[in-house]
């Protein structure tokens, strides 16, 4: 478990999320991709934390903030969700762009 | 089995499982599925972080991740047509582009992972993480701890707003458009 | 990395009984049989047929409550340590995540008066 | 050094005393049922063998599975539920310094197993594909979802004056004073809670009687079984660590410490088994509601009063 | 001796898991059948080995009922208990009972099991054609039976349509129809519901076209009989005591409460005139237990102006409507009878009254000596006002769809049980010829 496997399995985590957050036409699996990328993030942050910073508790500290950012994208993201399907009855992403005009 | 080959057996084990189950997140028809694919691939990296050394901070995402990814599944469910994947479908857009920038990114970060020399300052395991974890809350980042507060309650208030029908300023879906009935045909595998 | 075998040995215990459990639920295949004809597999709804498939995008009526979790429950991720420097932070540490939890709870009031704990 | 035992020896006490507290879950509720039913007390036959009656019949039952259920989540779902249950429990101790499992982080552990219930409970309701199960599923998202931070506020009050997240030392700490005296409003809680989460008796929402059983109404043969043995283990694992937390563990006179733990166990279990058969089923809007505008508040004021009376 | 065996004859000792279904003249007896130790009710037929069909069932739901039997686990067996009825079930069944003693039942019942378990029976076939609902095996682009994103019928049923709802989010919309057999209504009633999540949208009772004739119950009660027959006033009242026990016995069900239930149920079955102060006593047990209390508070009120000239009966009383047949009847002259009125109009009230109303009947009884009620005086049942073709579950059903929009399914079937519909009359109801088999 060295750092440099720690990072390449946060970098994998990340690209599969960045993969998912492009390709997805539904909001909602927009934000599972967005997930997976703060999920790998998350990741490399504490394997860093854990070998190369000699267990600063700033760095816990900055991943709960991480966590934080987590939930708030996601409380914010399914209230704006829940908002434009209300309105404008759209739930994937070109049909957001298609009643703009 | 000695210690340190049991923590690598278990680390690649569940490093595996965890991006294994990310990317079944996207290969799934049903939303369900998905939402719980996504979270065994959280609970990989919370068992990771205990493997680190972070143990509080790996079980505690895990369980944080249980109430997100069901309240994920329901939102998943209420806004996805066909949400238990009974005619499978392949919802994407950009898919080469997309896959592109996955590699991409993939190679990238491994490089800068593999070529970049990090300090070699492993964390004491003599330490009480979460003891430290609560005097750095309380003390050094105090501030930080008060804006996360802050920042909760304007999501709350804002979630509640957005989400919820019955507003001060009348109904949200007042005006609002007709639903498209034209539903595009969508590539296919 | 001292703790990690107490830890080891919950998983192990999740493991096992996750397994027993699963083999518990196919052991009557045995001694009972398996398989059913098309009627049989038929959902119950008291003698009528279903019309359609039950999966659905099922109306979850808590869905503001539901943001309102999301939310409110990482409180409990700053907690957890607040609570064990506790008694050595002493008044401090109360005034702090007492604040805190002011914080939140106007957000919870707001959520009660506006009736979004309610059913939608 | 925290307690632990290697892993076959975890497993198989963990084993043992679930199977223990599965069978004591039944008789207590048989027992209960037929006081409650003012029925006479004669046939204790019948209330100790009536449990392994029940699981043979059940054992002789064919499963069924509905159209496009989805047999995966199905399957997993109870053992789920079990495993959940056992981690629970394994993270108990039983002594001064006996414990399957002594992480910690016990605590963060606990509250982790019973926030998968949620999980468990979801997936088994979603996977049949009938109208039943769903809406107990759903229903069980909204207890749950609602339960979870009275449930984990009114645990983390007894770690105040451990100083720890580890169970041990949160019984250690009780050596002069239990929690319950400490904290009189966090053990009527956290039973209200642990009721809930197990979803038993008044708070059995997602199998309730309006919905012929809900998330299990479509279950046969040891489908139901396995679901109902990991549900009572739920409650077992809960009573289990209620009497940890809140009731001194294994702090008592005369008595050697697993003997007073197992009695607080068994008198959190009767109280909470026999709700069953006291209470009706409470209506799941105003639950939410109370949830959040009553226990939460509740749970908070425990905590800061307890708080500041340890400074 | 092997496991299996070994595993069938400890299994056969159990209590037996049975799916009762009450016919017309069977709903006391099947109430009843809670207070035996040695059968196990249950509401799911997947739970059940035995699918119990007691009294007449009409002929109109032999499809239902063969798809409950076709759900009934295996190995599995319908069993008739006949209470003198003379029509057969719709459904041959395997086992007939003629004896009306609920023991011999009970002995039947276990016999059948035990056989069942050592193969001296062998399991009931299904009855159904094995039959997908919807050809759809190889059709559309991934053989699942579907096209494009939501149409067609994959695995053969097609998918849920969106529609409008109150909090403005077009979501999918479910309808079903729920009965005849569900656990919680009495037999026949068929509720056909639009339900967005667990909230009932649209109910609309499904009874018969309406038909020339009057609607016909022939199934012999103490109070039907009053309708031609003089009948002692203090059997009546005993009878109205017991049917609102049992009512009450019921709800304790719906409401988790299975033990308070039997309870009840054998004080139904053994009630006597000077009981009155022991259901004071269950008044304040059902407080207690909050059966009449926040389980029950404020779910399904009926306000009164909409049961003028509908509703009679307790389901009236319980609104405030003061009214009660007894008033009027010359047999109750004199006996010093008012009638009990709560207010409230929701289930509580209704539970409430039911009770108030027990108590008050046994008084009554006690009192009421050899006076006989006279067939030409107007009747007054414990679920309202009853004459030839005028029946209290044809006033209370109409009140179902407006009373139950907009609730969430667990208030809305404490709503129905609330009402306290008679099973015969619901079946009678349901009749495509509005009359029900003689039994």
């Amino acid at each position: 478990m060295t750092l440099e496997a720690l990072l390449v399995v946060a970098a994998a985590l990340f690209a599969v999320g960045l993969y998912g957050a492009i390709s997805q036409q539904s909001f909602v699996m927009l934000m599972m991709g967005l997930e997976l990328m703060i999920n790998g993030a998350l990741l490399a942050l504490i394997a860093l934390w854990a070998h190369s910073t000699g267990g600063n508790p700033q760095g816990q500290m900055l991943a709960i903030v991480f966590m934080t950012v987590m939930a708030i994208e996601m409380a914010l993201g399914f209230a704006l969700i829940t908002n434009v399907y209300r309105v404008r009855r759209a739930d994937i992403t070109e049909k957001l762009r298609k009643l703009k005009g | 089995m000695n210690r340190s080959l049991t923590v690598d057996v278990l680390f690649w084990c569940f490093a595996a499982g965890s991006v294994l189950t990310g990317y079944l997140v996207f290969r799934t028809d049903s939303m369900v599925r998905a939402a719980f694919w996504l979270l065994a691939s959280f609970v990989g990296v919370g068992a990771i972080l205990v493997l680190l050394a972070a143990e509080f901070l790996g079980v505690v995402l895990i369980l944080m991740m249980a109430g997100e990814m069901l309240i994920m599944a329901v939102v998943m469910v209420m806004f996805m047509m066909n949400p238990a994947g009974l005619n499978p479908m392949f919802m994407v857009h950009q898919h080469r582009f997309a896959v592109a920038a996955g590699v991409v990114s993939f190679a990238g970060l491994s490089a800068v992972a593999l070529t970049v020399d990090f300090p070699d300052q492993p964390v004491d395991p003599a330490v009480d993480a979460t003891a430290e974890l609560g005097f750095e809350l309380l003390g050094d980042s105090m501030l930080v701890f008060q804006t996360a507060g802050v920042a909760l309650l304007a999501t709350m208030i804002g979630a509640i707003a957005l989400a919820s029908r019955n507003g001060r300023f009348g109904t949200a879906d007042e005006g609002s458009l007709e639903p498209a009935l034209d539903i595009e045909e969508l590539e296919s595998p | 990395m001292a703790a990690l075998e107490p830890l080891g040995a919950a998983l192990a215990v999740f493991v096992f009984a996750t397994i027993a459990l699963v083999a518990i639920r196919s052991a009557s295949d045995a001694t009972a049989g398996v398989g059913e004809t098309a009627p049989e597999r038929v959902p119950f709804l008291g003698g009528h047929e279903p019309d359609v498939h039950a999966w659905s995008r099922f109306h979850a009526r808590y869905y503001v409550m539901a943001l309102l979790f999301l939310a409110f429950d990482m409180e409990m991720v700053f907690m957890y340590p607040w609570a064990v420097v506790f008694v050595r932070e002493g008044g401090i540490a109360l005034a702090e995540m007492g604040m805190f939890i002011t914080i939140l709870l106007v957000g919870v009031l707001y959520a009660w008066r506006e009736r979004a704990l309610r059913w939608a | 050094m925290r307690a632990y035992l290697d892993p076959g020896a975890a497993v198989v006490s963990v084993a043992v005393a679930m199977v223990v507290g599965v069978y004591v879950v039944a008789v207590i509720d048989g027992t209960a049922g037929r006081l409650a039913a003012g029925a006479g007390r004669s046939d204790l036959g019948a209330v100790l063998l009536d449990p392994l009656r029940t699981v043979a019949l059940l054992l002789t039952q064919r499963r069924r599975r509905t159209e496009r259920a989805d047999a995966p989540g199905w399957a997993l779902a109870p053992g789920l539920l079990g495993g959940l249950a056992a981690t629970g429990l394994a993270v108990v101790p039983v002594g001064p310094g006996t414990a399957v499992a002594d992480p910690s982080t016990g605590f963060v552990v606990f509250a982790t197993a019973i926030a998968f219930v949620m999980i468990a409970v979801f997936l088994h309701g979603w996977s049949p594909n009938s109208l039943f199960p769903l809406i107990g599923a759903y229903r069980y998202g909204a207890q749950a979802l609602s339960l979870q931070i009275p449930f984990l506020l009114a645990m983390l009050a007894t770690a105040l004056p451990a100083e720890s997240l580890a169970v041990m030392d949160i019984v250690e700490a009780q050596a002069d004073l239990w929690n319950v005296v400490r904290q009189p409003l966090g053990l009527p809680l956290y039973l209200m809670v642990g009721v809930g989460v197990s979803f038993w008796g008044p708070l059995n929402l997602p199998d309730g009687a309006d919905l012929i059983g809900g998330t299990s109404a479509e279950d046969a043969g040891t489908d139901r079984l396995a679901w109902e043995l990991a549900r009572a283990a739920m409650l077992f694992s809960i009573a289990a660590m209620g009497a940890a937390a809140f009731l001194g563990g294994w702090w008592g006179p005369l008595l050697p410490g697993p003997v007073w733990m197992a009695l607080k166990t068994l008198f959190l279990l009767v109280v909470m088994v026999s709700s069953r058969h006291l209470v009706a089923r409470v209506r799941i809007e105003p639950f939410v509601v109370a949830c959040w505008a009553v226990f939460i508040p509740l749970a908070l004021v425990n905590i800061f009063v307890s708080g500041a009376l340890l400074l | 001796m092997g496991l299996r065996p070994a595993v069938e004859r400890v299994a056969a000792r159990a209590p037996v898991p049975v799916f009762a279904v009450a016919g017309a003249g069977a709903q006391a007896q099947v109430d009843d059948l809670l207070l035996q130790p040695r059968l196990h009710l249950v509401d799911s037929p997947a739970a059940a080995n035995v699918l119990l069909i007691a009294g007449s069932v009409p002929a109109h739901l032999a499809g239902e009922l063969a798809r409950l039997h076709d759900g009934v686990s295996r190995p599995r067996l319908s069993l008739w208990w006949s209470l003198g009825s003379s029509v057969a079930p719709p459904m041959p069944p395997a086992v007939e009972v003629l004896d009306a003693d609920p023991s011999v039942l009970v002995e039947a019942v276990v016999d059948t099991h035990r056989r069942l378990l050592f193969g001296e029976l062998t399991s009931s076939p299904p009855v159904l054609p094995d039959e997908e609902p919807a050809p759809w095996r190889g059709i559309g682009p991934y053989g699942q039976g579907g096209t494009g994103m939501t149409g067609g019928v994959p695995y053969g049923r097609p998918m849920a349509e969106v529609a409008p709802d109150r909090d403005g989010l077009r979501l999918d919309q479910l309808t079903v129809r729920i009965g005849p057999f569900f656990a919680r209504f009495p037999t026949g009633l068929v509720l056909e519901v639009q339900l967005q999540g667990d909230v009932v949208q649209q109910a609309h009772v499904v009874v018969a076209p309406e038909g020339e004739a009057a609607v016909e119950v022939d199934v012999p009660t103490t109070f039907r009989d009053a309708l031609n027959t003089p009948v002692p006033v203090s059997v009546l009242e005993l009878e109205r005591a017991r049917s609102h026990l049992r009512s009450i016995a019921s709800a304790l069900v719906a409401h988790q409460l299975p033990s308070l239930a039997r309870r009840v149920l054998r004080f139904a079955s053994n009630v006597h005139p000077d009981q009155s102060e022991d259901v004071q006593r269950l008044h304040r047990l059902l407080r207690r237990s909050q059966v009449l209390g926040w389980a029950t508070k404020g779910v399904g009120p009926i306000p009164s102006d909409q049961l003028e000239g509908t509703a009679t009966g307790p389901v009236a009383r319980a609104s405030g409507v003061d009214q009660d047949e007894r008033t009027t009847d010359p047999a109750y002259l004199g006996l010093g009878f008012e009638p009990i009125v709560h207010d409230g109009g929701d289930a509580r009230a209704r539970m409430a009254q039911r009770l108030a109303e027990a108590g008050q009947a046994l008084q009554l009884a006690g009192r009421a000596g050899d006076r006989h009620h006279d067939p030409e005086a107007s009747l007054e049942s414990p679920r309202g006002r009853l004459a030839v073709g005028d029946l209290p579950a044809q006033r209370l059903l109409p009140l179902l769809p407006a009373v139950l929009e907009g609730m969430e399914w667990g208030d809305a079937v404490s709503t129905v049980v609330s009402l306290d519909l008679d099973t015969d009359e619901v079946l009678a109801l349901r009749s495509p010829d509005r009359e029900l088999p003689v039994p």
